[in-house]
């Protein structure tokens, strides 16, 4: 098999046991860690599929700022050592089950699919490039491209709302109001 | 178009009222002047005078039942501020950005009414979503707020996996790789991994409208988000979310509904019987108004189940009734003193007004006749039977409703027959009294003659 | 004048209704005027009716009032029929109810106006009620009359209310009555289905039309009527209780009129009867039985007025005996026969506890013919009459009955005889222990004693002639050519062969002897017997138990009532905690679900996200075990609206 | 245009009567707002049968296939005059009755009416349904506010089971007009449906629709909230409920279901038979052993209705004219009772049969009116309740739609002895036997009630001696709903 | 690459993602397994982008064929920001008044 495909099953072992470690670290910064190696490794698959564009945007956005973000609050709060208590066995079993179940069913509902004839173009296939995605990005898609600046908006908003002290907070009154019910 | 443009424009509006005005009234009367402006210009698309043409390149679709959809969101959320304005002052001092996010929050909802493709629907839902998590939060002494806030976010984003997922499989499985609602069957056979997509979409759908077994949200998030945007979440959003259910379900895979109708129906019932059963037990109102918004949620799904002209009028027809009688029971439990049953007893003394419009709304929740509520669990029921098949659900939702008046009542006989003092915090104005009665008096001019409203609905859904 | 006949029963109606609306303004004397007077207005319509009736060739006339029930082909008038038959027990009643109603102004003096009054109403009501039932030309009439009676009969036995016992023996007698009145109502329903009419003539024009089995279906049900009205086994317990009620009522109700309404009723369709000769021998039989039980019992008996009740149980077992073996008008016969003696008889006693100051029981009596001679010797006439003795009524009718007793079956002769020496035996017993021997009451009821008022003593003298000569009018045929006046008169509505078999003259004289000497030799033994010392110990042994009725009411409260009412209780606890504990429970079974339910609402997150992904996996596996998910269709496909 | 005057006067009197803040104003307006309904009423019996002013027919929900519709037939109009009969005696008899916040009181009593009026005269299902439920809502805040200890559970129980029998009654009103050709809610499209669906799908729709009505009748075993209800409410509304409310179950039955589903009626009609039957005699059982006034009669009027129903069933003329004509009488009699209920218990304070006693000697008036209308409660000759019941079980008996129509008849018949027995027992325990400390100073009754009882009494009397008017006012009607029954 | 290895591949990190939130406490790693789970999506939408690329461009090579899947992909990521910002704000406020970010410890809010 060619390049490609070495590259891809490397790619695949590296995302999936990346995952599996970014769940099972006990340590979070770990964890931080753990998914930035699988966002490396997607966006190798992107390149793999010849959408530069968003390796790139893949690895600035999420392996960039994201995860830094993360790795920034677990700092604020120094969980960087491994504080989480331990769930317990039951409920942590009953989760991996369910997933797998969750994965077998997906599997076994996806295994038949009429696609499986139909192959990923690799390597070829310009459409990936920058300057298509953005002739038709800020043609076809300028309506939803400018209402995902709402989103922005509400979430800028948001976060003011929620991070502004107000005088109560400073003098630190927590409790209990009945505005919770 | 004007209803999404307007909405986001008079969000930033609202936030830079915040900095030039100081006077909370005026900030009301902002929003009262933009909400007012939302109506009207909805009603312009409604008759066809569109105040921005913009190629949307067909990713919303602007029909009737859509702006319809809009039209009540938009009123409900008018009457829902007039009657409760004045009670967001009382979460924090952010008012100016409170009334920000409920404009963004409206945007998402026109888009969600009109959306044509999966990425409109997508960005609706999540330009909806993200307010409301902050909204929940907004009580940020309260640590029930926080906590509700924390997991409605947490769920929220596991439920937009979900979704994501099951828009990936549909796109994979679309003939020609598009996100347009209407070709995404091929026509031919069901492959499985549009039935997979399609699955996953319905089961973030139903987390969203929270349909069992998807609602663990709903009950938390309720009761511990502040009373004012509870009654919002519970009224306006859930309301247009069914609406884009509806119109996602119709457009995307009215063609397939044989094979799908009896996951829908299983959700239903499930709906119906967790939502009723378990809010027999509660002892706050609020949280009893939740599992009752699960409830009314099984009832709605109906509608999704039936999907036919009965079915979209009856949607409708639901969303005003119970939109308008939710929040006038939740305006009156804002005001109340102690939120539990017992802090309803004797209410019917203190405030006769007030007790005589909350058993008008309670009537209607319950579907009484006489009332709105009436004719809406009237068509969703009638339009299950029109298909002539699961009538075994409809069989099974009428005994729900008959456990719902259980708990409805309650409230009836706290506030008429039982004896205590029950009372509301400060005396309501005349105002608020008057607003409730013209409420009221809404809700049983549709349950009268709907016709007004009804003839309308006829007309434009069967002529698009 | 037949049109006026509507004249007879709106006239004791009328007084009822003045007597009842008034009752607090109205004087005694006016209600006694008013209550007796419409009465004898009644009786002289009814005099000119009959003189009408008598005439040669008088056609049966009916005369309807108005429409009373019409329903699709089911028309049912108010109408009265105006016949031998009914114009004969008109006199009956109107003349023996005038003299009663008389008696009754003086016997009831001590009651305050506005009860005076009650009463009287009461009893005008009955007159009219018992006039319904003779004069009906239906069924429904006869039917609404049969009822009447048996709700007058209910007021006045608990006329004294304020007597707990006595309200228990009117609802007793009540209850009994509808227990006949029920299958008296099935026979109708029968008819109407059968026949599709309940007038007589429809109904006995057609009568032979219906299948046998069908007939005696519908007269056994008529006749089990008959028992509860007319006090027959199984029915008669509650006439001997009914002697709560003032003692005319007894002499009018219970012993003249009304419990010989069943005899009316199966006179009158004995065109049905003869049909059904299963029937008819039940009849017979049952008439016999309960003649000699209620003879047996009256042995015993030491209340005068019970020992009259169970004697009047006798005769009318009599009766039915007649009915039973066809001679009908021997049966009517004796029904006016036997309302004169057997008036005369309770009026008398009547007049003796009047005298005794309310004392009713015959050992505190004795040697009562010193104080009351009057009293004395009418009762003494009552007591020749009933027992047979010639020539005084009762023998003729009597006798009449056992002569066709004899034809139809020996047996029934013999025990009818038998009875007879019974009946003259507690008759004279009855009569001996009154009157006979010294005083035993107490010293100031022998102060109190004295002869009655005229009020009382006129009746008692009519009664008394009419008991002597009554039976006149029924010389049989074979001792003196057309002898029997009554069954001539009869004819046209009872049949040509209302006496029932005949038997040849030798054998009939035979038997009329020997019941004539069996009734001498009882009534002489119980003159010996009990002219000088009667039994005043407790009855013992056999005497016991007749003492005791048998213990009959015992059985009955064992075996229905008692039953009924345990499973009443049961139903009580049932329907609370079974039928309405299911209801209940369905509510709690709600509340606990709700309970439980919302234990799932756990608060964890992830508890959670864990159920929601199983229901994700649910939903899959559905997908995947049912390839293409089979719509399930409760109804069949309907087509859309609009 | 009188059926519009009968319902709506009703109604707009009783929204007024909500502000009108004063006892006395209140139970005057009432009372009088009742009598104009009476005329009417009376207008309505008076005039011509076919005559234009008896219907009113206008557009509603034309979407819906749903119209205004409402006309007098003979069974429309018995029951209108029932229930315009009722309402002013109920007012006069329980004059003396004490409400807080009586004007509450009243005007529920009249929207009650109104939607008790709206039932009999509607001729479009869903409208019907709507009156059904509108009569349903005041009665239950009737009940609940001004009732007796246990108020509150037993009528919740009561609304619940008679609101969920409704309910699926709506699903068999919706399900047959999805099955009308014409998707319409007309009398007319109704009664012609059965013409366009299988047997077998009506016979389980008979079931849709007629839980709901053996709930309100009651019948045997979904009779358990009568009692308590009856017990509880207070007696005006009693007489409300077992007068007219029982009423509506039965008159649904004979509107709504067997002209609709002759099929199913027929094909059940044993079964139904069979439970009214047994109800019958059980309900007279335990009505014997019953000491509260209210629970015996509360139990005499299931046996009652239990034949009526059994009468509907054996889908004879005879029957059918029976059931019309008893519909009134049982309405009147009961009447009568819960008035003397009602005086009794205001005078001692009890309506524990064993704690009175003697009634009848300081009290003879009242005692005699209770026996005249008792008498006609065990259906005496000459009374209106012969009548009826004689026409009844004449119907079962010569019925030809069911095969034990004489056993059914033989059964049914014992209860005329059973009513007797616990009929006299009460009225000799309450009346009779020596008075005790509670009825030593019993007064007589006061002019109204005595005028009340006797109207109530000359109506017993004149119906019992000369039915014939109101047997010609049902008689159409009567052979028209058989006509439609045809289920051969 | 035949595209059931991309579904396979992309499902298997879906699972580990929701394994992920079902097992984990802390409140910011379950959301970083959320973003593992949009990833995966966003790899999926990639895969099927080029595969229909792949299947439409057979015949006559069309410039846009499947492009919409990576736009898509684009507007995930963008949310997906926005969200991060918001969801870490509402943990922070948590984690200050609280002083845990442990969600076993959400437990006021039940039944």
């Amino acid at each position: 098999m060619g390049t490609t495909q070495i590259l891809f099953w490397f790619l695949s072992i590296l995302a999936i046991l990346g995952a599996i470690l970014v769940v099972t670290s006990k340590n979070p910064v770990h964890s931080v860690l753990w998914l930035i190696v699988v966002f490396v490794a997607i966006s190798g698959h992107y390149i793999l599929l010849n959408a530069q564009f968003l390796a790139i945007v893949n690895l600035i956005v999420y392996a960039g700022a994201i995860m830094v973000l993360f790795l920034f609050v677990f700092m604020l709060m120094n969980l960087n050592s491994d504080t989480e208590p331990q769930k317990n066995r039951w409920l942590k079993i009953a989760g991996v089950v369910t997933g797998g179940a969750l994965l077998l069913v997906l599997v076994a509902a996806l295994k038949e699919a009429d696609l499986k004839t139909q192959v990923a173009e690799m390597g070829r296939g310009d459409i990936g490039l920058i300057n298509n995605l953005g002739m038709v990005l800020f043609h076809d898609y300028v309506v939803p491209f400018e209402i995902s600046s709402v989103l922005f908006l509400s979430a800028m908003v948001g976060v003011v709302v929620i991070g502004r002290k107000t005088p109560e907070e400073r003098t630190g009154a927590i409790g209990d109001q009945k505005y919770g019910g | 178009m004007n209803a999404i443009v307007l909405s986001a424009v008079w969000g930033i509006v609202m936030m830079f009222s915040g900095i030039f005005t100081a006077s909370k009234r005026a900030i009301r009367n902002v929003a009262v002047v933009g909400l007012a402006i939302l109506l009207v210009v909805n009603y312009l698309d409604l008759l066809g005078h569109h105040l921005f043409n913009i190629d949307v390149h067909k990713m919303l679709y602007f029909d009737t039942f859509g702006i319809l959809g809009n039209s009540i969101a938009f009123g409900s959320t008018l009457l829902y501020v007039l009657l409760s304005g004045r009670d967001m002052e009382r979460v924090g001092d952010n008012l100016a950005e409170y009334f920000a996010l409920i404009f963004f929050v409206l945007c998402g909802v026109t888009i969600i009414t009109t959306f044509n493709t999966l990425l409109m629907l997508f960005l609706g839902i999540e330009i909806i979503s993200i307010p409301l998590y902050i909204l929940t939060g907004s009580d940020k002494r309260n640590l029930k707020s926080n906590e509700a806030a924390l997991k409605y976010f947490l769920m929220g984003s596991f439920s937009t996996g979900l979704m994501l997922l099951g828009i990936a499989f549909l796109y994979g499985a679309s003939p020609t790789g598009t996100f347009f609602i209407d070709d995404l069957w091929s026509g031919k056979a069901v492959s499985p991994v549009f039935m997979a997509g399609l699955l996953l979409l319905l089961v973030s759908m139903a987390f969203k409208v929270s349909a069992a077994p998807f609602h663990f949200w709903t009950p938390d998030v309720y009761d511990g988000a502040p009373t004012v945007f509870t009654s919002f979440m519970a009224t306006i959003v859930k309301v247009s979310i069914f609406v884009g259910f509806v119109r996602l379900f119709d457009e995307a895979f009215g063609e397939s509904r044989e094979r799908w109708q009896i996951f829908v129906a299983i959700i239903t019932a499930a709906t119906l019987f967790i939502g009723n059963v378990t809010a027999v037990f509660q002892q706050s109102v609020k949280r009893m108004l939740a599992y009752s918004s699960i409830a009314q949620a099984g009832f709605m799904l109906l509608a999704l189940l039936a999907l036919n002209g009965v079915a979209k009028e009856g949607i409708i027809l639901y969303a005003a009734a119970y939109s308008i009688a939710t929040i006038g029971i939740f305006a009156i439990l804002i005001r109340m003193k102690d939120y539990t049953f017992e802090g309803f007893n004797g209410l019917a003394r203190q405030q006769p007004v007030l007790a005589a419009t909350c058993t008008i709304f309670l009537l209607s929740l319950a579907g009484i006749p006489l009332t709105g509520g009436f004719f809406a669990k009237y068509y969703m029921l009638s339009s299950v039977v029109a298909t002539g098949h699961f009538l075994w659900l409809v069989i099974f939702s009428v005994l729900c409703a008959a456990v719902s008046v259980y708990y409805y009542f309650r409230v009836i006989q706290a506030m008429y027959f039982k004896e205590g003092d029950g009372t509301t915090e400060t005396e309501p104005g005349a105002g608020f009294k008057g607003l409730l009665v013209v409420l009221a008096a809404i809700v049983v001019i549709l349950g009268v003659c709907p016709q007004s409203l009804l003839s309308q609905l006829t007309k434009m859904i069967y002529t698009w | 004048m037949t049109q006026l006949v509507w004249l007879v029963p709106a006239l004791p109606l009328a007084g009822f209704l003045l007597n009842g609306l008034f009752r607090n303004q109205l004087s005694k004397s006016l209600t006694g005027i008013i209550g007796s007077g419409t009465v004898l207005g009644a009786f002289v319509v009814s005099l000119l009716l009959f003189g009408e009736v008598r005439h040669e060739g008088f056609q049966p006339a009916v005369v309807t009032l108005f429409d009373f029930i019409s329903v699709g082909k089911l028309s049912i008038p108010f109408a009265f029929q105006v016949d031998q038959l009914s114009s004969l027990f008109l006199l009956i009643i109107t003349g023996v109810g005038f003299l009663i109603h008389l008696y009754s102004t003086a016997y009831m003096h001590e009651e305050n106006a506005p009860q005076f009054a009650r009463y009287f109403s009461y009893l005008n009501l009955f007159v009219f009620s018992m006039l319904l039932l003779v004069l009906g030309a239906n069924f429904i009439i006869l039917f609404i009359g049969w009822e009447g009676v048996g709700l007058c009969s209910y007021l006045l036995i608990g006329y004294w209310f304020r007597n707990i016992d006595y309200g228990n023996a009117a609802k007793k007698a009540f209850i009994m009555n509808r227990i006949g009145d029920l299958g008296f109502l099935i026979a109708i329903f029968f008819m109407i289905s059968k026949f599709g009419s309940v007038s007589f003539d429809q109904v006995f024009g057609k009568a032979s039309t219906v299948p046998v089995g069908v007939m005696t279906a519908i007269t056994l049900l008529l006749f089990v009527g008959a028992t509860g009205k007319s006090a027959q086994i199984p029915l008669y317990t509650w006439l001997p209780d009914a002697m709560a009620g003032p003692t005319p009522v007894s002499a009018l109700i219970h012993a003249a009129t009304m419990v010989t309404a069943g005899i009316y009723m199966i006179a009158r369709s004995h065109v049905l009867f003869d049909l059904a000769p299963v029937t008819q021998t039940v009849v017979a039989v049952i008439g016999l039985a309960t003649a000699l039980l209620a003879a047996s019992i009256a042995l015993k008996q030491n209340d005068i007025k019970k020992v009259l009740a169970y004697s009047t149980v006798s005769q009318l077992g009599y009766m039915f005996l007649g009915l039973g073996v066809g001679a009908y008008d021997g049966a009517v016969f004796h029904v006016m026969t036997h309302a004169f003696f057997k008036a005369l008889l309770f009026l008398g006693a009547g007049s003796v506890i009047h005298a005794m100051g309310g004392e009713q029981d015959m050992r505190k009596m004795g040697g009562l013919k010193k104080w009351m001679p009057a009293t004395h010797i009418t009762f003494l006439l009552g007591c020749l009459a009933i027992s047979g003795i010639p020539p005084f009524s009762g023998f003729f009718s009597k006798d009449e009955i056992l002569s066709a007793a004899y034809a139809k079956n020996p047996v029934y002769y013999v025990i009818g005889v038998f009875t007879a020496l019974l009946t003259a035996f507690y008759m004279f017993r009855l009569y001996a222990t009154t009157f006979l021997g010294q005083f035993r009451g107490t010293h100031d009821q022998e102060h109190h004693l004295h002869e009655s008022p005229g009020a009382i003593t006129i009746p008692l003298w009519v009664l008394a002639i009419l008991a002597v000569i009554g039976g006149f009018v029924g010389i049989p045929d074979s001792w003196m050519a057309n002898g029997h006046r009554l069954g001539a008169f009869l004819s046209p509505v009872l049949g040509e062969n209302a006496h029932g078999l005949e038997v040849e003259k030798g054998t009939e004289l035979m038997l009329v002897a020997v019941s004539v000497v069996l009734a001498v030799i009882g009534s002489l033994a119980a003159g010996m017997r009990y002219g000088k010392k009667p039994e005043l110990g407790e009855p013992t042994g056999f005497g016991k138990v007749l003492a005791n009725k048998w213990y009959v009411d015992e059985f009955y409260h064992a075996v229905i009532v008692r039953p009924l009412d345990l499973l009443a209780q049961f139903l009580v606890f049932f329907d609370k905690n079974i039928v309405d504990g299911i209801v209940n429970g369905v509510g709690r079974l709600v509340q606990y679900g709700s309970r439980q339910l919302r234990l799932l609402q756990s608060g964890q997150v992830g508890g959670y996200v864990l159920l929601m992904v199983l229901g994700i996996l649910i939903l899959f596996l559905v997908e995947l075990f049912t390839g293409s998910p089979a719509v399930s269709s409760a109804a069949g496909k309907v087509a859309l609206p609009h | 245009m009188i059926p519009v005057l009968l319902i709506f006067i009703p109604l707009v009197t009783g929204l007024i009567g909500f502000l009108l803040k004063s006892e006395k104003t209140a139970r005057g307006w009432a009372l009088l707002s009742s009598l104009v309904t009476l005329v009417v009423a009376l207008i309505g019996a008076g005039a011509g049968k076919t005559s234009p002013i008896l219907h009113a027919d206008v557009a509603w929900l034309p979407d819906l296939g749903s119209r205004f519709a409402v006309g007098l037939d003979g069974l429309s109009l018995i029951l209108s005059l029932l229930t315009a009969i009722s309402f002013p005696l109920i007012f006069i008899a329980t004059w003396r009755d004490q409400y807080k916040r009586a004007w509450n009181f009243y005007a529920l009593m009249l929207l009650s009416q109104a939607g008790l009026l709206g039932v009999f005269l509607a001729q479009d299902a869903l409208l019907f349904y709507f009156f059904w439920e509108l009569a349903l809502i005041p009665v239950y805040f009737l009940c609940s506010q001004w009732g007796g200890e246990r108020r509150i559970a037993a009528t919740f129980k009561f609304f619940v089971y008679t609101f969920l029998g409704s309910l699926l009654m709506l699903v068999g009103i919706i399900w047959l007009y999805f099955h009308t050709p014409d998707h319409s809610f007309s009398m007319a499209s109704f009664y012609d449906v059965h013409n366009h669906m299988s047997n077998s799908d009506q016979t389980w729709v008979f079931w849709l629709l007629f839980v709901a009505f053996a709930i309100k009748m009651p019948i045997w075993p979904l009779h358990t909230w009568q009692p308590d209800t009856y017990e509880q409410s207070p007696t005006a509304v009693t007489m409300v409920l077992s007068a007219i409310m029982v009423k509506m179950g039965l008159f649904g039955v004979i509107r709504w279901l067997a002209p609709v589903l002759p099929i199913g009626t027929w094909a059940w009609g044993d079964t139904v038979s069979t439970a009214c039957i047994i109800g019958m005699i059980y309900a007279s059982l335990v009505a014997i052993k019953q000491d509260d006034l209210k629970r015996l009669l509360a139990y005499s009027s299931i046996a009652h209705v239990g034949l009526m129903a059994l009468a509907i069933f054996a889908t004879d003329a005879t029957g059918m004219q029976g059931v019309m004509i008893q519909l009134f009488n049982h309405g009147i009699n009961i009447l009568g009772m819960w008035i003397v209920v009602d005086l009794i218990e205001r005078q001692f304070g009890t309506r524990k049969i064993s704690e009175l006693g003697g009634l009848a000697k300081n009290a003879p008036g009242l005692a005699i009116l209770l026996v005249i209308v008792a008498l006609g409660n065990v259906a005496l000759p000459l009374t209106n309740g012969f009548v009826g019941e004689f026409l009844l079980f004449t119907g079962v008996f010569t019925s030809t739609a069911t095969a034990y129509s004489v056993v059914f008849t033989v059964v049914a018949a014992v209860t005329i002895i059973l009513g007797a027995i616990y009929t006299l027992n009460m009225i000799q325990r309450v009346f009779y036997g020596p008075t005790n400390a509670l009825t030593e100073k019993a007064v007589d009754i006061s002019l109204n009630e005595k005028m009340v009882l006797s109207v109530i009494v000359v109506m017993i009397i004149f119906i019992g001696v000369f039915p014939k008017p109101v047997l010609e006012m049902t008689k159409d009607a009567a052979e028209y709903i058989l006509t439609k029954m045809a289920y051969k | 690459m035949p595209i059931n290895y991309y579904i396979f591949l992309a499902v298997a990190l879906f699972c580990i993602g929701v394994a992920g939130v079902l097992t984990r406490r802390n409140a910011i790693i379950i959301f970083m397994c959320i973003e593992l789970m949009l990833n995966a999506v966003n790899l999926l939408l990639v895969a099927f982008s080029k595969m229909h690329y792949h299947a439409l461009s057979a015949g006559a090579p069309n410039p846009n064929a499947g492009i919409d899947g990576q736009l898509f992909v684009f507007f995930i990521m963008v949310v997906a920001a926005a969200e991060v910002s918001v969801g870490l704000a509402i943990i922070v406020m948590m984690y200050r008044n609280t002083h845990s970010v442990d969600v076993n410890f959400l437990n006021r809010l039940k039944h």
